[in-house]
């Protein structure tokens, strides 16, 4: 069975032939034994004699995978679907429409921007309160403040956007 | 000794400190918020009481709720922990018009080491070096430019009533002190009810060093060595050890015996810390007494053979101490990494969650102080502190491979941990030669280098065969539960190793 | 120092073994049965290689297929753990011969000691008592019933290749003598491949007291205290503790002079230990030398801070000991709880199931060597030591008190342990008092009266409370996920405190 | 809500009062505060402000229930189904039949009885192998045995009856 597999931009062809497990990335070979630890989501491989632990949760249709502390969001396609997505990709425009999201639930206790206003990257936007401490959110890049859509007081919840740059 | 002790506080030091009662065989009271029922603090305690809503104003930090619980409970001594009213003198005060005995200074201790400003003022008379700044709170605005202007920036915002580097801020130019002071001010009165804020002058490259010392109401005193506490956030610290790579035996006689003067000119009784800037000449600079357990006491307690906790409620019983200077030898080295739920990868913000699998690690000179466990959701009302692994070995290099060991075996799912900035620091050039300061973070932490391209290859590997094993996944579902001996992966490395035979 | 060492071994001793390489900087590479590849041990090396099927014949004790992962893995060194081929002259000399370390004595010192009936002869003419039985192995069931008509009832049936308890029984009269003579030597063929045995006069009301050493090939040597091992069930050791109620330094002293005349008798080199019967008269009788890691060594590392198994790897590398006699200190009290899957209600019978809910203790002073993890189905064809929990305070009392502590926080869920037993031992008269001896569990344990009717209470409540929830349960159902913050309970108590407020 | 719980042979009658949650054994009065920790069987609750951790599984038609390492199986019965079980339940006769089982998985290396011979409490009737080590199963009271149902050789499972006493 092939597998396009995609993590962080990254595309890696996987081939995994189940009669020995013997898979090969982008043509490099492994040897491959894995088994359930707990019957949940925690596996066990052995890769090429080296052991790893490997958490593995289904997760939006593709899968969120934990090894040695470092996490992957990882998208598996068959050759023919990522085919297909790679075609009607829409292109990224640079300098499009950056949303800024607010990376944990919080009490906005202050909003530095105003609608048309240029920020410059690591300016201070928004200032959010959780877990006692205040957050300092600030731009990504350089750029304008497009549309301001959270205010002082407001209880906010993780990934909502409280503001666009463009 | 006491009949029973009420715990006034949550999370890891709680368990700390209900152990150490548990050893001594004193009963334990937790106390909890609503937040917190089903916390291990509460779990592990020989008696539970809720005190009131999350919000810590009308739980932890409400004294007549824990006189209430002390009350009902029949605890005749409290033990504050750290952070919340550990250096509250009203809670000292009130214990004492109670009949209870609070574990920590007098009131009036407290009084003068909580408000920085006046500690700065006594330490200075008692021959302590302090930092280039104000001596007496700032009046308004206008105050903190001139004072700034004349010290030369950067300088450092600090909140008089301040504690673990809440209310501070570095200024580094006059544009950025406006804010600077708001964002200070706002969160000094959120964490100890009082917005007043002093200017120092930011020390460049110093390492953030402290003395722990033990004192009885007797009037003996001895100093337990140092600790090194450079690697901070926030003003927090995340890596702590002892001793400090920097200190030899001489240096550790000269601050402790400069220490214990200090100490002596307040009255000090009970576990202290000292805290210093130490410059790049070797200046030690007071930066404030904290009247109270360190989170970071462990490390201490590892060299020194001494339980801290244990020895803190020995001397408010009113026991002598049970040792003089001469009997405490520094041996080995101590390292504790703090884990808070925080995402390392994104300038440490809190990260809240539900922990659904956990392993802690173990072993030979390994210890883990953790209020973890699976179906953990992080309240996020309190500290993100969720557990501390602290290592001990003969030497600084075995202590740092252990650590690497023990963090390696470590692992929370469900939450973000500091654990993968932990694992950097054990790798870290700068860290291993010991030669590094409070900026470490800063600039090592910012300048590193993934070495997630390495484990991508395998994370595509396990993510195939999962998806080899059941087909391509639908959206939004959980992997079935499977035996585990069931697996229907065939091993070729098992049957290549069998014919080699 | 070596490049690579092959741990050949499973469960925690190869864990502990594996964390000792990590800290030291050398690869570990692990083996494992087929039954055994989930385990901890192998998920925690560097590298991992299959020996075989779950048999022990056909892996753990292959001493052919070890060579073949240490050919393929590029090992020069080999950790034979305990038990398995560690007292195995054959595998020394394989090693020899490929040009491999062994990480033990030499073969010639695995030969002399492995055979029980030879090392009593060689220690009684190096000047140790011995016990009164045969020099001899038995020549058949007549020589039995002679010698111990000469000896007097009760006598004891050892394997002269014995260790662990395998091939010993006690026998009480001549009636139970046949019976026993066939079931040592069936565990003795079984266990070591040979079936010899031989008799000894069973001292009655003796205490189990060994004496660690360390020696290297320039002929320096060191004792590092004793273990009192008392507490045994099948002559296997259940609880141990360093140093032991009935030594004072004097003993240790001369118990340790002795000890060190007699290795150097038989020109030892690495960590070994001696094991001895202590009669109420204080007489030392030589059992054993145990030329490997004893289970137990963890409790001499707590009270001497010397890690033995790094101390083992340096000696076998060639290094000179790293310190003198006068360098080690016994400081404080250590005590060993071995966990076993095995339930003490039922004579310590083997437990087998699946572990699927477990938490170990941690916190100040407590080390848990460990090869339980959630997910683990204990194999059936090997010893079923699961986890030991060690503890270091600084008086035995404040020991007891941890220990105490330590196993309330312990749980494992699935398959039965030792664990409510230990419970009962740190509860125990006897034990408290320190006056026991290797007939405590017959005795103590034997009439323990179960703290089990206090609970039950509790017990009804909890299941009342969940059928209260659902209904009456249907057969075999299993419990619904429910978020943990959503339980449908409302509480009583926490009502009745706010209005308190 | 009435429960007759029962135990190891004792019976404990639980009014559980869903209110508050103040629950009463055989007459005596307890607050109780229960929570699942992990949304599995791992509970915790707090009984006059005294914490306990349980873990409650489901078995067989009932709950098996640890507590400080303590496990019981325990039986519920609404109070009415309870009489009736009450009535109908057949005395139990002393010395009836008693089945002797094996305690675990293993191999049966010795079988020390015959059918129709008298046997001693404590004396050993089977050796098991199983764990690296011999295992007797001796007669927990005085008796004849009626049947041996396991052979030398034979691999029996847990729970396997080896042989009857009466």
């Amino acid at each position: 069975m092939k597998f396009l597999v995609e993590i962080e931009g990254r595309s890696f062809e996987v081939e995994v032939q189940n009669t020995f497990v013997r898979a090969s990335v982008d043509g490099e070979h492994y040897s491959i034994d894995m088994r359930s630890v707990d019957g949940h989501c925690l596996y066990s491989l052995i890769v090429d004699n080296c052991p790893y632990d490997a958490f593995v949760e289904e997760k939006d249709g593709g899968y969120s995978v934990t090894i040695q502390g470092e996490q992957f969001e990882v998208e598996i396609k068959d050759p023919k679907s990522a085919r297909l997505a790679m075609m009607t990709r829409k292109p990224e425009v640079p300098g499009a429409e950056l949303p800024i999201k607010s990376p944990l639930p919080g009490l906005v206790v202050a909003v530095e921007a105003e609608p048309g206003r240029a920020v410059k990257k690591g300016q201070v936007l928004v200032v959010l309160e959780a877990m006692k401490m205040e957050n300092d959110l600030s731009a990504p890049r350089d750029g304008i403040v497009r549309e301001v859509k959270a205010a002082v007081g407001e209880k906010v919840e993780k990934g909502q956007v409280l503001l666009t740059l463009e | 000794m006491f009949r029973k002790i009420l715990i006034a506080n949550r999370g890891e030091v709680a368990i700390r400190i209900l152990r150490a009662c548990r050893e001594m065989g004193i009963p334990s009271v937790a106390v909890y918020s609503e937040a917190d029922r089903n916390a291990l603090h509460v779990r592990l305690a020989d008696q539970a009481f809720l005190l009131g809503p999350a919000s810590p104003l009308e739980s932890y930090l409400s004294i007549p709720r824990l006189m209430v619980v002390a009350r009902l409970s029949g605890a005749d001594a409290i033990h504050p922990g750290y952070g919340f009213l550990s250096e509250n003198p009203n809670l000292a005060r009130t214990c004492q018009e109670e009949g209870i005995t609070f574990i920590g200074p007098t009131a009036e201790v407290l009084e003068k080491a909580g408000n920085k400003v006046e500690a700065r003022r006594l330490m200075k008379e008692a021959g302590l070096l302090i930092i280039p700044g104000t001596l007496d709170g700032l009046a308004g605005e206008d105050e903190a430019f001139q004072v700034a202007g004349e010290l030369g920036y950067p300088v450092l915002l600090k909140a008089a009533a301040g504690g673990g580097g809440k209310g501070m801020r570095i200024v580094h130019d006059a544009s950025e002190m406006r804010p600077a002071i708001r964002t200070a001010r706002n969160e000094a009165e959120m964490a100890f009810g009082d917005s007043t804020l002093y200017v120092e002058k930011l020390i460049s490259r110093a390492r953030h060093i402290e003395m722990q010392i033990l004192a009885d109401a007797q009037g003996n005193m001895v100093y337990l060595g140092e600790r090194e506490c450079s690697i901070q956030r926030r003003h927090q610290k995340l890596v702590e050890e002892a001793p400090s790579p920097v200190m030899g035996p001489e240096d550790r006689r000269t601050l402790g015996e400069t220490v214990l003067r200090a100490a002596r000119a307040i009255g000090y009784v009970g576990a202290g810390t000292f805290e210093f800037l130490r410059d790049q000449e070797g200046h030690f600079y007071f930066l404030e007494v904290n009247p109270r357990l360190q989170v970071e006491h462990p490390v201490t307690e590892m060299v020194t053979g001494i339980d801290i906790v244990k020895e803190q409620i020995r001397l408010a019983a009113g026991e002598p101490l049970r040792f003089k200077q001469e009997d405490i030898q520094v041996k080995g080295w101590a390292i504790e990494c703090r884990l808070y739920a925080e995402d390392p990868e994104n300038i440490f913000m809190p990260s809240p969650g539900t922990i659904w699998a956990m392993v802690e690690p173990s072993g030979p000179g390994v210890r883990v102080e953790s209020s973890a466990f699976v179906g953990l959701s992080i309240p996020t009302y309190y500290d993100p502190l969720l557990s501390k692994v602290v290592v001990w070995a003969e030497t600084r290099e075995e202590a740092i491979n252990r650590m690497r060991r023990a963090l390696q075996e470590y692992y929370i799912m469900g939450v973000n941990t500091t654990a993968p900035f932990h694992r950097f620091v054990m790798e870290d050039a700068a860290f291993l030669s010991g030669d590094f300061d409070t900026g470490f973070i800063y600039r090592e932490w910012g300048e590193k280098t993934h070495r997630r391209e390495r484990i991508k290859v395998l994370a595509a590997l396990a993510a195939a065969l999962v998806a080899s094993q059941k087909g391509l996944p639908s959206t939004g579902a959980r992997l079935r539960l499977q035996a585990a001996q069931e697996s229907g992966w065939k091993s070729h490395g098992r049957r290549a190793m069998l014919r080699a035979y």
